[in-house]
């Protein structure tokens, strides 16, 4: 298990390249990379700040890792998560997950993602022509998150 | 008890100020915001009741029910908008 | 899009920057390595020979892709699959999807996979101890692909 | 009519060989697939009822009443095992 926020560019090459080196069990590896768009929510967008929690963040990425893990069975996870001044058409975060079969990098990548843009503390600022604006929170993000909730293995006959 | 105080993003920058430490005589999450609150201007506007914040003690989010330990990090921030 | 078969292996971080290179609209880029495992219905599996049916290959991966395309909104395709004699650990099929926003881009990743797995004309020969064997359709994918069917929006009242 | 028949992957190996052209007097997949049967061996055995094989028309897979077009390209094949 990987977890960094860094204010550098990641190589998504190289960090999937990592989890399948040497190993011959991994049979599907989902990975997702989220860039800063030059659009949102109507205005042009010339660049963004993302600001975080030290300590906090790092703490918060491992738990949900750890709640992925609980509820598949993986067999690594990467999640690095810039922060500082991007520009759009920059990677802000990537997160990869190796598994035997597919279906669980794919659940396990889409839910690690979707958590974190609920549970981790990071904020994005965004610069426009018409000045500088924090990015609200999205409900959609909130409806994504609440798909995955309660755990499968706690899931009552409803 | 003594608490260390920090806020980040919108609501750092209204308060003009990324972590203080205060003296508490209270003992929830709820009653740190109500001392806050009664600082007024910002302050009021920021952390008045239906408004979005959310509160961290110890680097984990909590209800406003929550207790706050002595020599807690206390942390308030707007809703999260990483990834 | 980009529709390969090929012996060669690919480069993921590659393919993955050439989706979003020069563009600012892409918000996020699901991908999905498949790779070749060293354990397979109980036996150990020293290599794998990849055939398939040159033409019918890639018309049958444009047509999964082009049914992408009208299921969801998506900003570009890649899927590269090869060919030829494998060892573990080799990656062997790459899907990355680029959409504005995430839902889509693992949606359509994980519904090309499906129906790639189901509807593409390849099969696997593995070389075990006990000698070569051909590996059988499994019900699992059947399944996973399944899922997806009817279109969503022909979805009717059930 | 003439066919130009394709087999791949286990039944490429079991016929041992990987592509043949036919005369065809009847007009669909299935009468294609009994004539096949009809050399008996491994052609009945892997094309019996019940076995699990595709066929393809022109590259597409189809069902066993389609219609064959002359000069078809038919290819007949295990399930597929990619990815």
């Amino acid at each position: 298990m990987k977890i960094r926020v860094q204010t550098q560019a990641f190589d998504l090459g190289a960090e999937v390249g990592a989890m399948s080196k040497g190993r011959t069990d991994i049979g599907a590896i989902t990975s997702f990379v989220g860039l800063a768009r030059d659009l949102n929510e109507g205005s042009g967008v010339r660049a963004m700040t993302l600001e975080h929690y030290p300590g906090m963040t790092e703490k918060a990425l491992a738990a949900l890792v750890e709640e992925a893990n609980a509820r598949w069975t993986l067999l690594d996870v990467t999640v690095i998560h810039r922060v500082g001044r991007l520009l759009p058409g920059d990677p802000i975060v990537l997160v990869a997950v190796a598994s035997q079969h597919r279906g669980e990098a794919f659940a396990a990548c889409e839910f690690i993602m979707d958590y974190l843009k609920t549970r981790a503390p990071f904020w994005k600022k965004e610069e426009t022509a018409e000045g500088e604006r924090w990015v609200d929170a999205r409900a959609s993000d909130d409806a994504a998150a609440a798909r995955w909730a309660p755990p499968r293995f706690e899931t009552g006959p409803d | 008890m003594k608490l260390r105080v920090l806020y980040f993003a919108r609501l750092r920058e209204r308060f003009g100020m990324a972590e203080e430490t205060l003296d508490f005589a209270g003992a929830t999450a709820a009653e740190l915001i109500a001392q806050l609150q009664a600082r007024g201007g910002m302050w009021a506007e920021e952390l008045a009741a239906g408004r979005a914040f959310r509160v961290a003690v110890n680097q984990d989010i909590v209800a406003l029910d929550a207790a706050l330990p002595d020599q807690a990090e206390v942390a308030i921030f707007p809703p999260v908008t990483g990834g």
